[in-house]
This record gives structure tokens, sequence and C-alpha cells, in this order.
């Protein structure tokens, strides 16, 4: 990347730096600043930066799973449209007892991305209750966007799978080895029809 | 029943030649090949020539369009408004994924082969597949008509079991009123 | 005197609702007293799917995520691969990007006419919007081999160059959809039943948008000139000269007339990019797509679509799958919060009508 | 007894006659609306195809006696309504049943099809057909007061409550009521547009809005009934229209001629217009029309 005028990044991380001590904070490019911080320094930080450094607009809110270090990243990426420059503010909490504090009562759109984490990974977030179904319906088992639930395991598991599809390097030649097991006469057509 | 054999055989024609050519689908874009159905309704390929136009609720419809992959959420209104439609009624199942999975073959929320869960008269295939080849779907669907070969509905409640069977493996909580016509 | 609340679902089969979800009304009288937006019907797992998949097997997958304007998200991934890896796009690659990016916010803003004015009732707006839109849809065939789904830009440039006498035939088409602007304008816009039925309702308050996160045509409909494209310039717009509608009013009325104005812009910018296009490559040389390795690293990408402001956070373990791609559609929060809030006190008969000037796209909220 | 029987033979062929000119004249529209939205459009003949695929559907859903009665209260309005407007003029055949004072029956009878099939579609249990009906009985004590105020300035005028006498004043061109009373022409030709139903008073089908309104959980023969009723009754409303404004017919090309024009006011202006919200709706039919009807009365009484 070529070098750019970063001013004014720099005057927002050292008020950040200097307000949050702990912080880690670093300017990845010009407009991204990435803060790391301590999960309880989150919800003053995220209030502090809506209220006095102008960073109104939640962008997204997302979260990542290192199952490797056995926890969940949160980041609340913010936008100030004053100063045009985006914050990722990350946080790690506990991957077993993954829960975290609401924010909508900063962003009353926090609520629909809490409910989307709740759902996808599991994280419990006090203070909003309305973490109910949101995309899934009847979903039991561990929740789908953990990385120890295999997709491919649950799909082959659950759903019928027409034969052809198990080498997916050449389907041509594989969809003609009809499987013709556990398919009863009348359903047939469609399995059969491929191979005319 | 009034009618000989030989004016039976006029009445079918005649009904089976107002069917083929009024096929009403039900407004319900299951998926993303729902993008391909206004340009083949509006004014470049105008299906309306054939006499296929959309209708707002099942009860007055004759063709379930399956666009594209069908959630399990979605799979359980499809079944109900699949239930709600009055025979005689048909499913062109639309794109790949309704095939066999397409590119979600690994995806844990989509059914891979729609014709173990519903009887589909017609598959269009291509993702997404031109509005073209939605045209010539129906087209085939009319041969299928007026050859009196289009019985899905008949085969559907022949085999409900079967279907039900399957239909219960994917969703989990089964709410739904009997199918009993 | 309390009227009796009734429960309406709209949705997911009805004809009026963008794509598959449903809201769930209560109403009293022809009011709505609570909205409440159930979404999941077209869930793929987009997200899970790509961390099966490696980095370049991912665009394909990624396009899906928003039927009527597949691009943004293709070059979100594609500048999300290069902010991690540093790596350089060439010159006439961002103008192709570009070019590509305004063709497909105007078949976006042609299928949203149509399909504003359809749950108005006027269903000849739709009839032409569409077929006009067919144009740019040929295109983009003639460009990249698909009438939808293009998978046409990549990390690292653009899949092809322009065909011969491919610039010709955008300036062309540009032509005419410019000549047919002033048709739309007789027979939907300046039309005064619809102006009688687009100011005043679906009213976004404009010390909220901000705070709610409203983006895109909605913001600048309420006066607040923000556009991603002006904010945070990517690839060449920069170097373009144009101009960010906005309208005061925050109502159904003020956002269409912010997309009708921005069809002009669009318009302008691409006859822009044809005009100043450079020679040269369309690529720099990748590794090979199958041992494409990227490293550690994330980055949050922006693009203006035709909704607002689209963003991917995309992070990188090093390896050669994505740790994770998560995806902001800008229907995500127009869709579900910022929907419940304002539908309420609305009139049954501007549901679908409030819903359409929004935007919503279902797939890019549950994806 | 003394049988009239060219009458009869009238009253049984006015009906059959009614259905065919009513669903070719729907066939026709869809054929010019699709040749205005820049496309082929279906063939003439589209509109009783999808009657005859109606009646041929299978028919299995029970929500009561009102569901089955509504659609044939429908049919049964829209026949008498047909019987009591001289199809031709002057002719023994087509002359049907009218009688002094027909012109105030029908205005009670033209009513009578909206409520069976409000009841009918009040029986089935959806909240989609109960706002539809709910919409279409407003908007029809929208449009009915101008029309009502219409009829009676030329009642007035002419001193007479019978269609044949008007026909007999109308004897030519340039004695036509629509010459003759102006006003009452305008504010009779502006409820019309919303008795027909097209945009933009097409609130109460709405697709977008409730899925089709009234008629959404009627499928089969219950669609195909509504659907007969429906042409029969357009087909009325432009006889009466005929008879009443534009000085009837004398012959049947005549008559195709004057009530395909008449047909296409409302077809047009249904394909450029959006469609109004409910109350907008009525506010439109007690304003403009309602003046002009109270003008056209006011001229005639001073």
């Amino acid at each position: 990347m070529k070098t750019q005028n970063i001013n004014i990044e720099k005057e927002i991380a050292t008020e950040i730096q200097n307000t949050f001590h702990t912080a880690e904070v670093n300017i990845k490019r010009n407009k991204r600043i990435e803060v790391k911080l301590r999960n309880d320094l989150i919800p003053p930080f995220l209030s502090y930066a809506k209220n006095y450094l102008t960073f109104n607009h939640l962008a997204h809110f997302s979260c990542v799973d290192w199952i490797e270090q056995n926890e969940f990243e949160l980041v609340y990426i913010i936008y100030s449209y004053e100063k045009g420059v985006i914050v990722l503010a990350k946080t790690r909490i506990d991957r077993e007892k993954a829960e975290f504090v609401t924010t909508r009562h900063l962003w009353y759109q926090a609520e629909t991305y809490e409910r989307e984490l709740h759902e996808m990974f599991g994280i419990n977030f006090k203070g909003n209750d309305r973490l109910n179904e949101f995309i899934l319906e009847d979903w039991e088992g561990i929740p789908p966007y953990r990385r120890d639930f295999d997709t491919v395991k649950y799909a082959t598991d659950n759903f019928y799978t027409r034969p052809g599809r198990e080498d997916a390097k050449d389907v041509r030649e594989n969809v003609t080895k009809i499987n013709k097991e556990e398919i009863p006469e009348f359903a047939k057509e469609y399995s059969v029809r491929s191979l005319k | 029943m009034i009618y000989d054999k030989s004016s039976g055989k006029i009445v079918d024609i005649i009904k089976n030649y107002a069917r083929k050519h009024s096929l009403w689908i039900v407004a319900y874009g299951t998926g993303c090949g729902a993008i391909e159905l206004p340009p083949t309704m509006t004014s470049r390929y105008d299906a309306e020539r054939f006499g296929i136009r959309g209708s707002a609720t099942p009860r007055q419809a004759d063709v379930l369009l399956i666009t594209g992959y069908l959630a399990v959420k979605t799979l359980k209104r499809v079944i109900r408004t699949y239930e709600q439609m009055q025979d005689p009624k048909y499913v062109i199942g639309f794109g790949s994924c309704t095939i066999n999975g397409g590119m979600y073959w690994d995806s844990y929320n989509t059914v891979k082969a729609l014709d173990r869960y519903l009887p589909v008269d017609v598959y269009i295939n291509g993702c997404m597949p031109r509005p073209e080849a939605v045209i010539s779907g129906f087209i085939e669907l009319q041969k299928l008509i007026e050859a009196g070969k289009a019985n899905g509905a008949k085969k559907y409640k022949e085999n409900l079991d079967w279907y039900r069977e399957n239909q219960r493996k994917v969703i989990k909580n089964w709410k739904m009123p009997d199918y009993n016509w | 005197m309390r009227e009796k609340e009734t429960t309406l679902y709209l949705g997911p089969q009805h004809p009026g609702v963008t794509g598959n979800m449903m809201v769930k009304l209560k109403v009293a009288g022809d009011t709505v007293v609570k909205a409440e937006t159930h979404v999941g019907y077209l869930h793929r797992a987009f997200e899970k799917l790509m961390e099966q998949r490696t980095w370049m097997q991912s665009f394909p997958i990624v396009c899906r995520i928003c039927v009527p304007e597949p691009d943004p998200n293709e070059e979100n991934l594609a500048r999300a691969i290069e902010e991690i890896e540093g790596r350089e796009v060439p010159e006439r690659a961002k103008y192709i990007r570009v070019m590509i990016l305004e063709l497909s916010r105007l078949a976006a803003y042609m299928l949203w006419m149509g399909g504003q004015a359809g749950t108005a009732g006027l269903y000849t707006v739709p009839q032409w919007s569409v077929g006009d839109r067919d144009y740019i849809i040929d295109l983009f065939e003639e460009l990249t081999g698909g009438r939808i789904y293009h998978m046409y830009i990549w990390a690292g440039g653009v899949r092809r160059d322009l065909p011969e006498g491919f610039a010709d035939k955008v300036l062309r088409t540009m032509d005419y959809l410019e000549s047919r602007l002033p048709e739309y304008d007789k027979l939907f816009f300046e039309n005064a039943i619809f102006q009688k039925r687009a100011k005043g309702v679906g009213i976004i308050d404009k010390d909220k948008a901000l705070e709610w996160g409203v983006v895109g045509p909605p913001l600048r409909g309420c006066g607040i000139k923000h556009d991603v494209r002006i904010d945070e310039p990517y690839e060449v717009y920069d170097k373009l000269d144009f101009v960010v509608p906005t309208h005061e009013g925050g109502d159904v009325w003020s956002r269409a007339m912010v997309r009708r104005q921005e069809m002009e812009q669009s318009i302008s910018i691409i006859r822009q990019v044809i005009d100043k296009m450079p020679a040269g490559e369309y690529y720099n040389k990748v590794p090979n797509p199958l041992n494409w390795y990227v490293p550690e690293g994330d980055a949050y990408v922006k693009t203006e679509s035709a909704r607002g402001e689209f963003g991917y956070y995309a992070v990188s373990d090093g390896g050669l799958k994505p740790r994770r791609v998560h995806v902001r559609g800008p229907a995500y929060v127009h869709g579900v919060s910022l929907l419940e809030k304002i539908l309420v006190g609305a009139n049954i008969s501007d549901v679908a009508f409030i819903m359409n000037s929004l935007g919503v796209c279902p797939p890019e909220i549950e994806r | 007894m003394n049988i009239n029987w060219l009458s009869v033979l009238g009253i049984i062929t006015t009906p059959i006659i009614a259905f065919i000119v009513g669903v070719t004249y729907g066939g026709l529209t869809r054929r010019i609306t699709a040749r205005i939205q820049n496309r082929y459009g279906p063939p003439s003949s589209q509109n009783l195809l999808d009657i005859i695929k109606l009646y041929s559907k299978e028919t299995s859903i029970q929500h009561g006696v009102m569901q089955h009665l509504g659609p044939v209260f429908a049919i049964t309005a829209s026949i008498t309504t047909l019987y009591f407007i001289p199809v031709i003029k002057n002719s023994v055949v087509f002359t049907n049943l009218s009688f002094n004072g027909d012109l105030i029956f029908l205005l009670y009878i033209m009513v009578f099809g909206s409520l069976g099939m409000a009841l009918g579609a009040g029986q089935t249990g959806n909240p989609n057909a109960a706002i539809g009906v709910s919409r279409g009985l407003s908007q029809m004590v929208g449009y009915e007061i101008p029309f009502v105020l219409s009829l009676v300035a030329i009642m007035t005028q002419f001193h007479t409550t019978s269609l044949t006498d008007l026909l007999a004043v109308q004897k030519h061109f340039a004695d036509w009521i629509i010459f003759q009373s102006p006003l009452a022409f305008i504010a009779g030709i502006l409820a019309f547009l919303g008795m027909m139903g097209y945009a933009p008073f097409d609130v109460v089908i709405a697709p977008a809005e409730i899925a089709s309104g009234p008629p959404s959980e009627f499928g089969g023969k219950y669609l195909a009934l509504m659907m007969t009723s429906r042409s029969i009754f357009t087909f009325a409303k432009l006889v009466l229209f005929t008879d009443i404004f534009l000085g009837g017919a004398s012959d049947f090309i005549t008559l195709i001629i004057k009530t395909f024009l008449l047909y296409m006011i409302p077809v047009l202006t249904g394909i450029v217009f959006p469609r109004f919200r409910t109350e907008q709706s009525i506010c439109f039919f007690w304003k403009w029309p309602l003046v002009f009807g109270v003008l056209a009365i006011l001229v005639v009484v001073l």
C-alpha cells in the first residue's frame, strides 16, 4: 500500500489510547483503526466512541470463531460520518460460556445482529430480550456457524443426496452411475431420465 | 353420467386444451430464480402469449414454480401452499439446486432433491435458467398436459405416506393440517 | 374506543412482498399497530459454505447473496482479498470494475422502479422497465457470459477484457436508456396519483436516520449526503465527476426521486469511464487459484450498492480457505429493525409500497 | 295463455350474448393492454380459456354455505340486472323485462351482487378477503352517490324513470343525453370508472396489498362463476350507460361499437394510473363527481 495521509487517524488513536490505557490501538491503514480491548471495557468504549468521538454508525457486528484458542472474537465495526474513519473494536470472550452484554441501548439495530449471533454461534447477549428464533427454525444441536459443526456431514445425514454427486470432479461421468436402491418405482422418473 | 364415451372424450379434449393454454403460477418466489421471472413475464419474453400468468393465491393457481433451492423453513410453507392448490396442479422445479442441490450440495439448510418431497412434473436445469429455458419448460409441461401425463398430483395422493415420511424427516416440528382431498 | 386488532400475515407467499420473507402485522382498522419481520426462508449458510471452499471458489457463492445486484458482492470479496494481501490492481481493471458496478446499479434501479410501480398498481411501468433492463443484462451476457450471475470481478483484476466493440454498445445502450427516462417521468414519477400516494408515507426521522443505521438512497432521501463512493472512494471513483443527489423529506417519494436522479448520474459515470479507460492489462499475475494462500489478517471493505453500503468483514488465518467472511447487506438493517419501526402507523395499503422503497432484499438478510 | 315467444327467445339468448361479448372484451382488453406495454399479449380467447379451465378444476374446499351462495348471488344479480336493461332499442326480442321505473330498480339490483360476494367472501375467514370486502363496500358508498345524483338529474330532466322512455327521447345524434345533460354524464362516467374496478380504483382486488382480496379463497368453479358473472355484469353496465347517455343502439354493430368505446375509457385509464388508497379513492368520488352531480341537478331544477 502506498503511504497515505493518516493524520486524523493518529489523532483518534491517541485520544483512544489516552482514555483507555489498556487498549491496544493500531492504525491498519488510512481510515481503519483497530482497537483491541478487554471485554468488560467494550460497553464503555462504544458509548464513549459514539457520544464523544461521533462514531454513530454501527456498520457491522461480527463474530469469529477461534476454536484453537477456545475463544470467540467479537468485532464491532463503527463508523464516523464526520471523520470518515472506521474503528474495528475487537474483544475476545470465552467460547464455552459464551456470554456478552447487549448494545441495543446504543444502536437499535444491534438487536438484529445479536439475534443472528445468538442463533449462529450460541452467544447469549444479556439484556436483549428478543433472542428468539431468527433465521433457523426448530434447530437442534450445536449452533451451525461454530467451526466444530460439520455442515457436509449434517447435509449427507439429513438430506437425500441424488446419486452422481459423490465426487464433484467429473460430474458428467458420475451422473450415469445411477444408484438404484431405495427409490420406489414411481419416484424413479427423474433418477432414470438423466440416463437417456 | 349422461355422456357416452365419445362425448366424454370431446369434453376431455376441450378441458385439456383449456388447461394447457391457461397456466396460472402461484406468486411465490421461493428462491433466487424468482429474479428471472420478471423478464419472463414482461415485455421482452412475454409469457402471457402462452396463457401463463401469475395468480395471487394458491387457491386460484395451477402451477407451483419452485424457483431454486428450498430452505427447510421454506419447504414447510411450500408443502402447505401446494396442498392448498386445487387439482389439477403441477409443480415445476426451476434451477439445478432443485435437482441435486446444485452449488448448495453441502449446505445444512437446503433440501437437495425436490422430487422426494413434492411430485415434480418438469425440471428446468441451469443456474439460473434463462427466460427462454423457463418458457421451454412450460411448453414441455403443456405437452405433458395435452398427452394427459402431467399427473403429479395423483402421484402425490397415492403415495402420500412416502412423501410425508420424507417431509417429516426434514421438518422437525410438524404442525400441519391433514391433506385429505 | 379501541379498535379490534387482527393479525395479518404478509408473506411468505404474497405477491406484495419483495422476495421470500414474512411480515406479521397487527392491524387495527386500516392502521398497522405492530410489525414483526420473519426472515430465514432463504438461508443457505453462505458464510459456512465459504469456510468449506477456497478463496477463489467463494466467488461463485458470494454473487448469489444479492440476486438483483450481484456485482457489489464480488467487488467486496475481491477488494477484501486484495486488502489483506496488499495486492495491486491494474488501472484498466479498476475502470472496468466501476463500469460493471454502475451498470448493475442501473439494472437494479430499473428493477426497483418496476417493483415500486407494481406495488402501487401501475403495471405498465414494470413491463417497460424490466424490458429495458434486459438491454443491460444483454451487455452483461456479452461481457461475462452470465445474465444474472457474472463471477466477473476477481481478486487481482477482472476475468476478461472488454470484447471488441463493446464500449460502443455500452454507449448506445446508455443513449437508449437516457432517451427512455423522460417517458418514465411522464408515466410514473410525474403521475399525480403516485405522488399523492408516495408523499408523506413511510417517513424516516432525519435525526434518527444515522443512528438507526440507514444507508444508501433511504439515507439520502432524508437529506443527508452520505455515499461510500465519496466518503471512502474505492477503485477510481475519486477521478470521476458525479454528484450525489439528496432529497428532503425522508418519505417514499424522496427515496424515489433520489434513485431517479442517480440513474442519470450512473449513465454519466459509465460514459466517463468509457471515455477515460486506459489501455493495458486487465489483471495482475495471481497465484494458482487452487493453491492460493491468503496471509493472516482481516479487512472490512464496503461498496455502495443500489440499496446502500454493502460491507464485507473478511478474516484470513493464513490458509487456503477463509476463516470467516461476514456479510453486511444494506437490507439487513432496512429489512428488519428499520422496517419494524417505520411500518407502525402506516396504512396496510402502503406496507408493500414502503418495503419496496427501502429496497428490502431478503437473500442478503439471511444469506 | 298468450306467451310472447320472441321475448322468451330474448331472455334465453341475452345472457349468452352478454357472456360471449363480455369475455371477448376481457380478452381484447388484455391484448390492448399488452400492446401498450410493449408486448405481444395473449390471444383474445384467453379469458374464455381461463374460464373453461377454472370450470374444469376440482373444487374441494368447503368454508360453509355462504361461500357457495356468494358467487351464485353475484351471477344472479348480473343476469337480473341484464334482464331489466333494453339491449337493443325498439327490438321485441331484446327489450327483455324493462318496465316503468326500472332505473330505480336497477340502482338496487346492481348492488345486490356485491353484497352477495361480500357475504360469501366473509365466510371464508381469510383476513385479506375481509379487508377486501370492507374496502369494496366503502368504495361502493363512494361511487354510488355521484351515480345516483347523475341518474336523479336525468330522471328530473326528462320526467321519467324508465329506460325505454329515455331511449325514446334520444332519437337523433344531437338528442343524446351526453349532449343534453353533460354534467350528469361527467358525474356518471366518473362513477362508472369506480364501478368497473380498474386502476386507479382497483382497491378491492389490489394483489400487492391484500392478495386479490375477496376472491382469495375462491378457486376453481367458484372463481369461474365469479368471472362469468363479472363478464356479464360488465356487459350489462356498458349497455346501461350506452342506453342512458349514448342513445342506445338499434342493431348489434352499433351496440358493439358504442359499448367497446365506452369500455376503453376505464381500461385505458387503468393502464396509466397507479392505485389509490381506499380513503383517497372515496375522497375522490366525494369531490368532483359529487360536485358535478349536484350541479347537474341544480341546472335541471333551476
